[in-house]
């Protein structure tokens, strides 16, 4: 514990460093990125202790504002988030040096990067609502400043107020949750927190009000208007921060939230399912629809938390209809999705931000070719697509499996309610596996392969070192998650323990059942492997095989092809998005060819926020509106401001003498 | 009918005399006479037998209410040199109904107020009401800003006859700080006057903002 | 049967599969052909194609980088890996069995159709695109249905590994006909798309912009041309050997026997895609995702019965 | 005898300042009083003085704390003014219509400075309800002038606003203080605080309320309650910026020290719940009426007019709900005091740049003026309740208590509100903070910095820490004002 605090102390520190290094950009990234490499070494010991064995820790200090101590512990829980989180972020500091090398606004960039892990981690680790609070706000002030570093941009400052205001509503309601937690209690410590009873108005408001307030975190639907607008703002090591881990921290606030609650009604765990469900397909229908690499990214968020939510949710239901293997495996699904979306999703961003840092753009209808310019990008890039989609051998799959065979238990138990929720699960996995794997091959084709677009893409190459290996690192992770058959369900079982109340025991049971199909799928996996590597060498050992012949793609006999005739992105999603226009509102400027001789035209696609589009904005103007009206009733005269003064003297006098 | 309700009677009809009187200076004239009269409650208002207090402190709102303000108005209507007609959003006819409709609900009200037992005469309060009424009126219903330093100072005498109705003694100290507070706040006003007029060519407090 | 033999059983059924699914195409082949009054390939055209193909060198474009060549190997190791989970004869286990493996099922044709996707991308071809465009988005619906389906059939018979499927559905065939009908409809369907045929493909054409798996191979060439053959062969048996073992579930008591039914089954669902394609047009473009949506429905419908029935 | 000196020192040095023509001579005066009735109040925090004038004048923790604040403000304000100044033009040309105007004479200006300060000390330290209005009466005469330092029409006509807005309202509270003696007439010498409390049952409750009403009115009139609001953001808009910061961070407050008392009055007369009712009321529609005209404010300086008038509706409503609100409702008060003086005097040095008031003509300030760019968006998360300022602690508290207490819909609005205006504010001060400026960097005068940043370093450092000397003070006010 005393290590875990001196890691932080030191983070604290390193952060500030930057503040006063002035213009040497390296020493302010060097002390950050030292700073978060040490607080993970520190905290690791710990954490990996208490995720094998359960434990949990605790050490609290006074702390002199009303409701606060400064207590802070780790236990399973806090132990699965933590981990992930202190290591995407070293590998993100990493790949920031390089990424922020000869921007202007480096010092504070770093401050607020330090500033984001502390509060990250504070949050996961805090036992106490204010300082839970303080840190929740330390970080969401932390990303916004990073969000709009870029801040000349209109659409960046825009982004940056939408960001601010969904945080500052959300957190509205995350007040509410620890007000009804910590009803009359002088010290707001989880410890003093009572367990309320199921079914009770309290129990359902803190459900309710955490659903909305983490939720809008998170980025469930249509709370997730923030994300699609904040992420491509930021830059991507940022982004590839907030989306791999800062939103998780919003699923780790309901799971925490969870636990005070005590036995859950069933339509909670419905609700979830629907959530997830409807985030899971919207979030990815919108991500296809999308033409900038980091908006995609970030609707592909909504979509995994979505997955994160559906998992959950088949906990949820599993225990409220008493089958705790579908629990345990729901649970354990979505809580490693959390940690494999972490790592692909960190992935993807710092991807895509190497092709943005090399080509300085991330409108994929202007790369392509990328493999040939970016080739260790490149396959960082697939293994990360690979994964997000859910392919074997990749971690994505993993997570996915569980959430599957939650709901297949869930199918087979013969308890309608479970078996309900279970296709629903079922029907939206498989829907929206197909749509992830379109939506990435759409991204990584348009990317990588075929020819540039643009002269930007067809001059990029590999970034350097600092960029690459973090990325590799991640892929490497990707696969070896994938391929560790069972073996990552022995950090998985105290922390399902912890969100579902089971005991170690159950979860045990629950989880064994996934342990065969999953080391059969690793053997499987690796076969397939050889298998590959014999076909392979079969290939080559073919008689004519290394008779090779290079020609321009054939294209079906067209003489003169061009990079410019190449499927975009836009054309192939088209199809797909077509289907789903009622949702996607997709909004369409055609060439005007009404003339005999059409001069040169063009034709682009957009696809707003259906829920920015058709409820938040209309809701703002009307606000806005609002307020104008009533603030032009305002004349600035003299006498009707004491006409004012009259009036209410008398209506308070009246009121008193008729009460 | 003692003096206390003659005093009060004639209190009243000064304030209808404000409300119905269309030149500047008639209403400055009016508002002098208020000020002499109220100056003069302090005599009528004490409980026990007249002190030297309640000379000085007659002597003081005299001065101040009955020979200062007026003459600081006059000054200043002088030197800024505006129209002498009152110019009113509700018109005097209509403000004189108005301000007896409020005469009625006065003395209504001040009959249904369980008042301590001791007031200085039946109606008083109900004239402290209506001056009080009467001041806020003028502020709000003139357009000069002259006038409403009168409606000012006529709702601060409302509130100093409420203050006689009732036998409310302050100590001297306090009744100095008001009287000198009222005059400091007569006084700003006044010079503001001039700056209003220099800036804008006239005191009507309504276009103010325009220009 | 001890552990030992199922297992041997379980590699030769894997085996005979392997040998024998260059069959099917030529069985269809020849269905057209004798609707059409034509004589038709040989039923080992295939056969004869591939070897022809094993043997000669390769074209490649320039655009190309090791993507395009990596896809035909990785989506031939795929179908191979799914067969290794399905019972090859009906009658035997398969090779690998475990909970839940209907999911990996699924998910490997996934990666296989990502690397073909990405190969057909990586060409740069504007019909190439095209065609990847149109295999995801029926794929992304086809794979709901397809797995709705697979979860019913689990449901019904209380298993949810292909294996357990298999055998447990020669229990009591006909107590849920009309689940199994359901189902077969909707698998009908999802093999049809998957595999490239009418009425959601037209696998003889390779230059009209309607079709779709086959513009993605466009470039492809030689022994790779061979490996994609070949897969595609192996993925019309696997999905042809589930459609059997439910509607056919024959259990003679004679290995043998059962055996031969399951394979002759095969045959007859080749034979009837054969009929299919002979009989029907290709449908409009934008019928294709109606008709998959349609299947998702009836699966869905399967799957209520099936929970809802007791 | 030091409760002397802290009234008296700032009234003689003001008037000595009146006919000072040296204008060093007068900044350091000005300079000095600051320092030195910042170093009283200092040694009142270690003894606490004793009262004078029989008890008339005496500090209470309440007086303290209030003082305090304004005195912590003055010292800012006043070191702001050198720097203000020395920098501001004798004649300058309005941007919007071409004339050109001059200011107010700097001796009128400090003297008044003072003056106002000798006020405020005397609103905070007087114990009887007459001296109490006379005091707050002061403070508005000592303040117009500090208005209408801009001899410009559109701060005349704020001038006027303010000067008869407020003496009306006050003109109220003083038939209040008539009431007040009318309902304790059983009681000797009964506009004496302590005397009213002694002798609470001897207190009738009807015209108690009826006094209660119209110091509400009337000295909420002067704090800025809605609908009483209506000079406050003219004033605070048009006069010089550490006018406006002295005028929302400290005049706000003294008049709220006005209602404070005769709630204390209402409370040892078991009448708190009319009063807290009516002090709910007040606070939760201030804060909605400064919602809706933040949102459509077009004019920055307004738009942190209303923000105090939404703040004074925090701290009626924290009184108004009573208990641990009362501790939370005067921990916002300081907090507010020095964030809004932060703001203000941001506020002012980017009117120094910029030479508008116009928030949609701003753009970048980060870039052209970083400091001033870093404090004012630092003051916007402050003053909207972002942990680690010590706003968030007050406001979180007082929702908590709402919400302890039972008042869900209170709680509800509240939230709401606070939202609304963050909503409002943030989107009007970030784009004038950030956002790409074409002018270049420019460099700010130290004078003009450091005193805002002071305020903005002690509130971050309220956030996280409350001294035990405060946590006691605060505690004491919250016996003396809690309902509970």
């Amino acid at each position: 514990m005393n290590l875990l605090l001196a890691g932080f102390l030191i983070l604290l520190l390193s952060s500030f460093v930057p503040l006063f290094s002035g213009r040497e950009n390296r020493v302010a990234a060097l002390s950050v990125v030292i700073g978060t490499i040490l607080c993970l070494i520190f905290s690791s010991n710990i954490c990996l202790d208490s995720l094998i064995t359960g434990g949990s820790y605790e050490i609290s200090f006074r702390m002199m504002i009303p409701f606060a101590n400064f207590a802070i512990g780790i236990d399973p829980l806090s132990a699965f988030f933590l981990m992930p989180l202190l290591l995407l972020s070293a590998l993100c500091a990493v790949y920031g040096m390089s990424y922020m090398e000869g921007k202007d606004e480096g010092g504070t960039s770093w401050f607020f990067f330090g500033m984001l892990v502390l509060g990250m981690s504070i949050v996961v680790v805090a036992r106490n609502g204010m300082l839970f609070l303080i840190a929740w706000e330390i970080m969401t002030l932390a990303s916004f400043f990073l969000v709009t570093q870029d801040h000349q941009k209109k659409e960046t400052r825009k982004a940056g107020w939408i960001y601010l205001v969904a945080s500052h509503i959300g957190v509205a309601f995350i007040f509410a949750v620890f007000a009804i937690l910590g009803r009359n209690v002088d010290r707001l410590d989880f410890e003093m927190f009572q367990v309320l009873k199921s079914g009770t108005t309290a129990s359902t408001a803190v459900f309710i009000f955490a659903l909305i307030g983490f939720g809008s975190k998170a980025g469930f639907i249509p709370l997730h208007i923030w994300l699609p607008e904040a992420h491509p703002a930021a830059p991507s090591h940022v982004s590839s921060l907030m989306s791999g881990i800062m939103i998780k921290v919003g699923i780790y606030g309901l799971l925490r939230t969870l636990t005070f609650l005590g036995m859950p009604p069933l339509w909670w765990g419905v609700t979830l399912i629907v959530i997830g469900s409807s985030s899971g397909i919207l979030g990815v229908l919108f991500a296809l629809a999308q033409h900038d690499i980091k908006r995609l990214l970030a609707y592909h968020s909504v979509e995994n938390i979505g997955i994160i939510a559906l998992g959950i949710g088949m906990g949820l239901v599993g225990i409220s209809c008493g089958e705790p293997v579908v629990a345990v495996l729901g649970f354990a699904g979505g809580l490693l999705h959390v940690v494999n979306h972490c790592i692909f999703k960190g992935l993807l961003f710092l991807g895509a931000g190497a092709v943005i840092h090399e080509t300085g753009t991330g409108e994929m209808d202007h790369l392509g070719g990328l493999m040939k310019k970016m080739p260790r990008t490149g396959i960082c890039f697939m293994t990360g697509s690979a994964a997000i989609s859910g392919l074997p051998p990749f971690n994505g799959f993993v997570s996915e499996f569980l959430i599957f065979l939650s709901a297949l238990g869930g199918v087979t138990s013969m308890i309608i309610p479970l078996s309900f929720c279970s296709i629903v699960v079922i029907i939206s996995l498989g829907l929206i596996g197909g749509l992830a794997t379109a939506c990435f091959s759409k991204a990584f084709g348009t990317i990588f392969l075929g020819e540039p677009r643009s002269e930007h893409a067809a001059h990029a190459k590999d970034p350097d070192a600092r960029m690459t290996m973090p990325m590799l690192i991640l892929a490497i992770l990707c696969l070896a998650i994938g391929i560790s058959g069972g073996s990552i369900l022995l950090f998985l079982g105290t922390a399902v323990s912890e969100v579902s109340g089971l005991s170690m025991t159950a979860c045990a049971i629950g989880l064994r059942t996934a342990a065969y199909p999953l080391m059969a799928i690793a053997m499987l996996s690796t076969l397939l492997m050889v298998l590959g590597l014999f076909l392979f060498t079969a290939r080559r050992a073919m008689p004519r095989a290394h008779i090779e012949s290079k020609v321009p793609t054939w294209d079906c006999g067209y003489a003169k092809p061009e990079p410019r005739m190449q499927y975009t992105s836009s054309s192939f999603a088209q199809p797909l998005t077509q289907i789903f226009s009622f949702f996607l509102r997709t909004r369409t400027k055609n060439p005007d060819t009404s003339e005999t001789f059409p001069r040169g035209n063009s034709f682009s696609t957009e696809t707003p926020d259906f829920w920015q589009e058709y409820i938040f904005r209309p809701m703002v103007a009307f606000f806005a509106k609002l307020s104008a009206g009533i603030a032009r009733s305002d004349t600035g005269r003299i006498h009707i401001y004491i006409l004012y003064i009259i009036i209410t003297v008398l209506i308070l006098l009246m009121w008193n003498f008729f009460k | 009918m003692n003096i206390a309700d003659s005093i009060m009677i004639l209190l009243l009809l000064t304030n209808l005399g404000l409300l119905a009187s269309s030149r500047l200076n008639a209403c400055i004239k009016t508002v002098a006479i208020q000020g002499l009269i109220v100056g003069l409650l302090p005599l009528v208002a004490t409980k026990g037998p007249l002190t030297i207090y309640s000379f000085l402190l007659a002597l003081l709102i005299i001065t101040v209410k009955g020979i200062v303000f007026p003459y600081l108005l006059k000054y200043t209507l002088r030197s800024v040199d505006v129209r002498r007609e009152i110019e009113p959003f509700i018109g005097y006819g209509a403000s004189i109904i108005i301000g007896i409709v409020a005469l009625i609900c006065s003395f209504w009200l001040s009959m249904h107020i369980p008042f301590p037992d001791k007031i200085l005469s039946a109606t008083a309060p109900a004239v402290a009401f209506f001056t009080i009424f009467c001041g806020l009126f003028l502020i709000v219903s003139r357009v000069k800003a002259l006038t409403q330093v009168m409606g000012y100072i006529v709702f601060e005498n409302g509130i100093y006859i409420f203050g006689s109705a009732l036998f409310i003694e302050q100590s001297f100290l306090v009744e100095l700080g008001i009287i000198l507070d009222v005059f400091v706040v007569v006084f700003i006003m006044g010079i503001m006057m001039f700056h209003i007029s220099r800036a804008f060519d006239h005191i009507d407090t309504d276009k103010l903002g325009e220009k | 049967m001890s552990d030992f033999d199922k297992f041997l059983m379980a590699q030769v059924g894997f085996i005979a599969a392997l040998i024998l699914s260059p069959l099917i195409p030529g069985i269809i082949n020849r269905t057209k052909a004798v609707f059409a009054g034509r004589q038709g390939p040989p039923l080992l055209q295939l056969y004869y194609d591939l070897f022809k193909l094993l043997r000669k060198g390769a074209v490649y474009s320039n655009t190309t980088t090791w993507v395009f060549r990596a896809a035909p190997i990785v989506s031939l190791s795929a179908v191979i890996g799914v067969l290794m989970l399905i019972p090859c004869t009906g009658a035997t286990p398969a090779l690998i069995s475990f909970q839940g493996d209907i999911i990996f099922f699924a998910y490997l044709f996934g990666i296989s159709r990502f690397f073909t996707v990405t190969a057909a991308l990586d060409t740069g071809s504007a019909f190439e695109g095209m065609g990847a465009s149109r295999e995801v988005l029926y794929a992304a619906l086809a794979e709901p249905a397809f797995l709705i389906a697979l979860s019913s059939l689990a449901c019904l018979n209380n298993q949810i590994s292909i294996t357990g499927i298999f055998i447990a559905s020669t229990a009591n065939p006909f107590a849920n006909i009309a689940v199994i009908l359901l189902v077969a409809v909707t698998l009908t369907i999802v093999l049809l798309t998957e595999n490239c045929r009418v009425p959601a493909d037209d696998p003889n054409t390779h230059l009209e912009l309607t079709m779709i798996h086959e513009v993605m191979v466009l470039d492809y060439g030689g022994s790779d041309l061979a490996y994609i053959l070949y897969g595609s062969a192996l993925k019309l048996w696997a999905f042809a050997s589930i459609l059997v073992a439910i509607v056919l579930p024959a259990r003679t008591g004679s290995l043998f026997l059962d055996s031969a039914v399951f394979v002759g089954g095969i045959f007859i669902v080749a034979v009837i895609v054969g009929v299919i394609e002979s009989t029907m047009a290709r449908f409009r473009l934008d019928k294709i995702p109606k008709m998959l949506i349609a299947a998702a429905a009836l699966s869905a419908t399967a799957l209520l019965l099936t929970i809802t029935r007791g | 005898m030091i409760l002397a000196l802290i009234i008296l020192l700032p009234a003689v040095a003001g008037l000595a300042a009146f006919f000072i023509t040296w204008p060093f001579l007068r900044r350091a005066l000005l300079l000095l009083t600051a320092v030195s009735h910042a170093a009283l109040i200092a040694f009142c925090w270690i003894v606490r003085p004793e009262p004078i004038l029989n008890g008339w004048i005496a500090l209470d923790s309440a007086g303290l704390l209030f003082m305090t604040v304004s005195g912590v403000l003055f010292l800012a304000a006043s070191i702001y003014a050198i720097g203000y100044l020395s920098r501001e033009p004798k004649e300058q040309q309005d941007t919007d219509e071409g004339f050109f105007f001059t200011n107010t004479p700097e001796n009128i200006f400090i003297a008044c400075l003072q003056l106002f300060l000798s006020a405020m000390a005397l609103v905070c330290t007087s114990q009887h309800f007459g001296l109490l209005w006379v005091a707050i009466e002061a403070t508005t005469l000592a303040s117009a002038p500090l208005i209408y330092f801009h001899r410009h029409h559109r701060s005349l006509e704020a001038t006027w606003k303010y000067v008869l807005i407020c003496s009306v309202g006050i003109g109220l509270a003083l038939l209040g203080t008539l009431i007040l003696t009318v309902s304790a007439s059983a009681i000797h010498n009964n506009l004496m605080i302590s005397e009213l409390t002694d002798n609470s049952q001897l207190i009738n409750p009807e015209w108690l309320k009826a006094a209660f009403l119209l110091f509400l009115v009337g000295y909420g009139t002067k704090m800025g309650l809605a609908p009483l609001h209506t000079w406050l953001p003219a004033a605070h808009s048009e006069s010089p910026s550490l006018v406006s910061a002295l005028l929302s961070g400290a005049l706000l407050n003294c008049s709220f020290l006005g209602i404070l008392r005769i709630h204390q009055v209402c409370v040892y007369a078991g009448q708190s719940e009319f009063s807290c009712n009516l002090l709910i009321f007040f606070g939760l529609f201030s804060m909605a009426v400064a919602a809706v005209f933040i949102i459509a404010q077009k004019d920055f300086k307004r738009m942190l007019a209303y923000s105090s008038v939404e703040h004074m509706g925090i701290l009626a409503l924290g009184v108004g709900l009573g208990g641990t609100a009362v501790f939370a409702s005067m921990y916002h008060l300081i907090n507010h005091s020095l964030t809004k003086g932060m703001l203000f005097l941001a506020a002012g040095n980017i009117i120094a740049f910029y030479k508008t008031r116009t928030s949609s003509d701003v753009k970048g300030i980060l870039k052209r003026i970083p400091a001033t760019g870093i404090l004012w968006t630092a003051g916007l998360f402050a003053i909207a309740g972002f942990p680690p300022f010590g706003l968030f602690v007050s406001e979180f508290t007082i929702f908590k208590t709402a919400f302890d207490q039972g008042h869900f819909y209170i709680c509800a609005i509240f939230l709401a509100l606070l939202a609304l205006i963050f909503a409002g504010m943030a989107y009007v001060m970030l784009n004038m903070s950030q956002g790409e400026n074409a002018d270049g960097k420019e460099k700010e005068s130290l004078l003009m910095v450091l005193p805002p940043v002071v305020l903005g370093i002690i509130t971050l450092i309220l956030g996280l820490y409350i001294p035990d000397f405060l946590t006691n003070v605060l505690n004491e006010i919250s016996i003396i004002f809690g309902a509970l």
